[in-house]
């Protein structure tokens, strides 16, 4: 089942200058639950929502550790994601072993970049179908960055990828100039606001499906334990959410869903952790 | 009372009977004992109207500190004194010698020896011996034609000098000397550079330590300052040792009873000497 | 432990990055470049070599001196070495040792500050980083029993704080406020040490004036040595300055009795 | 090169001199040190000395020779300086991936093991250290192991190596482990007596060693965390 005709491999151009299968692989991130990563002059949070792919499974771990400056938060396919923490793990910790030192983020950021593209220009290779936030603290103060299976990667002050994220992100715009300035605790709860406008409505966040972290300085990555995010969470109660639910937007539609489970034992599916409504 | 086994008198000069043996051994895989080095740092200058010798106290086997306080600068004559570093025993036994030697001399010549006399017996007796005799010494003393310094080589050179030093520690020794040393100085600051010399060897060269030892020679005076400096102190302990009294395991007990049986006074008659053999 | 095997030097490298070695064929990302080509010479023997290095800190920087003689054994063959090198702008490094090793390892430095300089993202190698990774690189060669028969001493700013630090061609390192090798180690450290231990916040010249004081006592009593020898400097106000060859006084008289 | 080996020792090419001598190669260097470790109930007490010298002179005065691994777990390491940092640095590496592996520190059992299975593998061509490796178990009980240089392993309540283990750990054995005294009641090791000990040894050990002086730093490590301290020895 093909789209178009020009979409058959990842090395494939359409006549338009597309390459398909790297836009197919970008709206992989999109089926993640949704992760914000933001910052001020001396920190980086990262937040996600976390999500259970059944009744009786665990919550699908969204934040993963990379080196005690950095860590990352994905979306989409986290078996993907954790080969790029692995590498990005092995990374720093060739670094380390060499230069006695931490690697400096922007550096880690072009070289997983340049392993990315590999995959986009291969025909025996296909993208990676995850989209990374990453933060980080180095001598240059803390950094956030996102990734996308495209290659590209960009250096941001603020960023939310993921299910609905645009919510999250718009969130952001109207409150960017207030991150900057402002202290650790309220960064935290800026985020987790941020994170609260992507959830439909009949859902809130809870300390079972958020996860935070912190890098910064004289901070090592931290993830936060339930009794922490308890404290942000009910900080953030009383306030208003920004607007309810917005309308869909363009580039949150609906991705392709997987074919309606007919009777019979079901093949394995890939843990693409499935929108939440 | 002796035999012709265990003569009375030895005769003179080394015995050399066990060599062939002890090299026999040696090449087997025997390992033969090791002398005590003294691993030292000496030092002299000579200053406007005399001479002053130094050394540290250390005497080492191996890695092992044997001597905590040996005394290196030795007495040869009245008016002249040696500096010993390399085997302990060599030194000391090569400095004795000489020593009655030159008193001889003395005795026989009615005149103050001459620090050059004292130079030509300990290197025709060195080179005798091939440097086996494992003796670096310095020499020093004030005679008729004033303050003489000489370095004399395990082989039997020598060489004459304003200012030299010797031992393991004798680079740091001599950079302190080739960094301060002046012609004419006052005694005080001919002590205070030999002083300073010993210290670098002391607190630089790790088979140099303890304390500084000082000899002043002037024309007709000498002064034997031991210890001119006590360069390190040692600890004190900050819990008591002492063992009850039991501590000690008594594998096993006997009593022998003394049995008096009898008492008998006898008064002791002064006896004349036995000359007869 | 795909770390340990990185630096293998026995391999080609490869004319760029994962392209083809010299004789090989060309391989995918990812793909084993090893090629072992079986026995070869290993360096036994330091040929010309350079004598001491001598560094000391002060209260706003470092300072290296190391003189400019190449000894080809007990002949003074080459009489203008430089061997202190400005590595960027916070790091100065001087090498004894083998002369040829330090060219090497001096041109391999040096492309890895212009590879840095490329990527023009405001970082800058650091002291630390380059004397851990001068350290790695030593100990590599002392396991394959192929030395690099060096003594580098390295000295820099890592923002605030002072950087003193030596490699051997072991991959011995340590770092401390006064490094000597080779002679120097036995006649300069007494005196750099006194000196340090009386002044620890020493000016930038009374530095200069110790340094020379030291060279001066190396002349004297080291064979191998030269009268004449470099100082890099380095400062927080003023950067990195490598003076020279400056000349040294010397007097012969108690020589002469 | 095959030309060039074949000629040596008989005839030399033609641009070698006799200047050029030939040099032997050691990888290994002596550069001393001492290591204590003592375990008590609760916590466990290790120390070593600051000295890093080579043959008779002295590379620098205060060159710290424990490393912390973990918040529970302290390596100390005397013997070949050039060994001990890439044992220790690959050490920290191997903690680090267990760490993201296993979502937890490295416990010092596991520590421990790792530890001998890495100097094992350089069984060939070993690492020249003597490490001790102290720290708390599972359970929070001070424990001890001891290394030698290929990678045999034991587990004690108190151990000396390095350059004057020989002279520190008779009086150890004495002093800690109640040997070779009768009618004494073994007391729990305190902190302060296993400080006090430490302290006293060195001294006595300072005094003897060559290669052991300047300064020990101690660290004892409790469920509350490292506590850091040091004392000065002399300097000769």
């Amino acid at each position: 089942m093909f789209r178009n005709q020009y979409d058959s491999d990842v090395t494939v151009w359409s006549p338009q200058g597309r390459l398909h299968q790297v836009e197919y692989a970008m709206e992989a991130v999109k089926l993640g639950s949704a992760t914000v990563g933001l910052k001020n002059k001396t920190h980086a949070v990262l937040i996600a929502l976390k999500r259970a792919s059944s009744e009786l499974s665990a919550h699908q771990k969204k934040i993963f550790p990379i080196d005690k400056h950095m860590g990352i938060s994905i979306s989409g396919l986290t078996a993907d994601a954790r080969m790029l923490s692995r590498y990005m793990r092995t990374e720093c910790l060739n670094y380390k072993y060499s230069h006695d030192d931490l690697l400096p983020v922007s550096r880690l950021l072009a070289s997983l970049g340049n392993k990315l593209q590999t995959c986009t220009q291969r025909y025996d290779r296909r993208p990676y179908g995850v989209g990374l936030l990453i933060a980080g603290y180095d001598d240059q103060g803390p950094h956030i960055y996102q990734t996308c299976p495209s290659s590209n990667y960009f250096d941001c002050k603020a960023m939310a990828i993921g299910a609905r994220s645009q919510s999250a992100r718009t969130y952001l715009e109207k409150h960017l100039n207030d991150l900057l300035t402002c202290n650790l605790d309220e960064l935290i709860k800026h985020g987790l606001r941020a994170l609260r406008d992507t959830l439909p409505n009949e859902v809130d966040l809870s300390v079972k499906n958020v996860s935070i972290a912190v890098v910064g300085k004289g901070t090592n990555f931290k993830i936060f334990d339930e009794d922490a995010i308890s404290v942000y969470l009910s900080q953030i109660e009383d306030d208003k959410r920004s607007k309810l639910a917005e309308p869909d937007v363009e580039q949150d539609s609906k991705p392709p869903q997987p074919p309606p489970s007919d009777e019979g034992p079901q093949e394995p599916q890939v843990t693409v952790a499935m929108d939440t409504d | 009372m002796s035999s012709v086994l265990v003569p009375e008198i030895p005769a003179p000069g080394f015995s050399f009977d066990l060599c062939q043996r002890n090299n026999f051994l040696v090449k087997k895989g025997f390992q033969a004992p090791k002398a005590v080095k003294t691993g030292t740092t000496i030092a002299g200058v000579v200053y406007k109207d005399g001479v002053v010798l130094g050394g540290d106290t250390r005497s080492t086997e191996n890695t092992i500190v044997a001597d905590k306080n040996c005394s290196k600068i030795h007495y040869l004559t009245e008016n002249i004194y040696c500096c010993g570093a390399g085997t302990a025993a060599d030194t000391e036994m090569t400095t004795q010698m000489i020593s009655s030697q030159l008193e001889l001399h003395r005795l026989n010549t009615n005149r103050i020896v001459p620090v050059c006399t004292a130079n030509a017996m300990i290197k025709q007796l060195l080179f005798r011996y091939q440097g086996n005799i494992g003796a670096a010494l310095i020499l020093g003393g004030v005679d008729l034609d004033g303050p003489h310094l000489y370095c004399i080589y395990p082989h039997g050179s020598s060489d004459r000098h304003l200012y030299t030093s010797m031992g393991t520690g004798s680079l740091a020794a001599m950079a302190v000397f080739e960094s301060r040393w002046k012609p004419d100085m006052t005694e005080q600051e001919a002590k205070e550079l030999v002083a300073d010399a010993i210290r670098a060897g002391v607190f630089n060269d790790l088979a140099s330590g303890s304390n500084v030892d000082l000899c002043v020679i002037r024309k007709g005076s000498v002064d034997y300052l031991r210890p001119y400096d006590v360069a390190n102190v040692k600890g004190q302990r900050n819990i008591s040792y002492r063992y009850k009294r039991g501590t000690t395991a008594v594998l096993n007990k006997m009593v022998h009873p003394i049995i008096i049986e009898g008492e008998t006074v006898r008064r002791l008659e002064t006896e004349p000497m036995d000359t007869s053999s | 432990m795909a770390l340990l095997n990185k630096a293998d030097w026995h391999t080609p490298a490869p004319f760029w990055q994962n392209g083809p070695a010299p004789g090989a064929f060309y391989h995918f990302p990812g793909g084993s470049t090893h090629v072992d080509t079986g026995g070869f010479q290993r360096s036994q023997a330091p040929i010309t070599t350079g004598t001491s290095v001598v560094g000391i800190q002060f209260k706003d920087g470092v300072l290296i001196a190391a003189d400019i003689l190449g000894s080809y054994g007990s002949l003074a063959r080459f009489r203008n070495l430089e061997r202190v090198m400005k590595v960027n702008d916070n790091i100065i490094l001087g090498a004894g040792g083998d002369y040829a090793d330090y060219q090497c390892l001096k041109s391999n430095i040096e492309r890895k500050i212009l590879e840095e300089e490329c990527l023009d993202d405001g970082l800058s190698l650091k002291p630390k980083a380059l004397h851990c990774w001068l350290t790695r690189v030593m100990y590599n060669r002392r396991s394959h029993f192929d030395p690099f028969w060096n003594n580098f001493i390295i000295g820099g700013l890592e923002g605030d704080k002072v950087f003193l630090g030596t490699v051997d061609k072991l991959g011995t390192a340590y770092s401390d406020p006064v490094i000597a090798t080779g002679y120097g180690a036995y006649m300069a450290t007494p005196i750099l040490r006194k000196a340090y231990e009386e002044n620890k916040d020493m000016t930038k010249d009374q530095a200069i004036e110790l340094l020379y004081k030291v060279m001066q006592v190396l002349f004297y009593r080291d064979a191998r040595s030269f009268p004449k020898y470099q100082l890099g400097i380095i400062t927080r106000e003023g950067g990195v300055e490598i003076q020279g060859p400056l000349t040294l006084d010397s007097y012969w008289g108690p020589a002469i009795i | 090169m095959a030309l060039l080996s074949e000629n040596s020792g008989r005839s030399l090419p033609d641009y070698e001199t006799q200047a050029a001598k030939m040099k032997s190669f050691s990888p290994y260097a002596d550069n001393g040190g001492s290591v204590i470790a003592l375990a008590g109930d609760d916590f466990c007490v290790i120390a070593a000395d600051t000295r890093l010298s080579t043959g008779f002179s002295i590379y620098t005065r205060e060159q710290q020779k424990l490393f912390p691994l973990s918040s529970k777990t302290i390596l100390g390491c005397s013997g070949c300086w050039c060994d001990t940092l890439t044992l220790t640095r690959l050490l920290t590496a191997r903690m680090q991936m267990y760490e993201h592996e296993h979502q937890k520190e490295m416990p010092t059992l596991a520590v421990a093991q790792m530890l001998s299975t890495m100097l094992y593998y350089k069984r060939f061509f070993p690492y020249y250290v003597s490490n001790i490796l102290g720290g708390l178990d599972e359970d929070g009980k001070g424990c001890v192991y001891s290394y030698d240089p290929i990678g045999h392993c034991e587990v004690t309540k108190y151990r000396a190596g390095g350059s004057a283990g020989a002279l520190l750990q008779p009086l150890l054995d004495n002093q800690i482990g109640y040997k070779n005294q009768e009618g004494v009641e073994p007391v729990a090791l305190t902190q302060e007596k296993a400080v006090a000990i430490i302290k006293d040894v060195f001294t006595s050990a300072a005094e003897r060693d060559i290669y052991t002086g300047d300064s020990i730093n101690i660290k004892i490590i409790t469920k509350d965390g490292v506590q850091d301290s040091t004392f000065e020895l002399r300097k000769d």
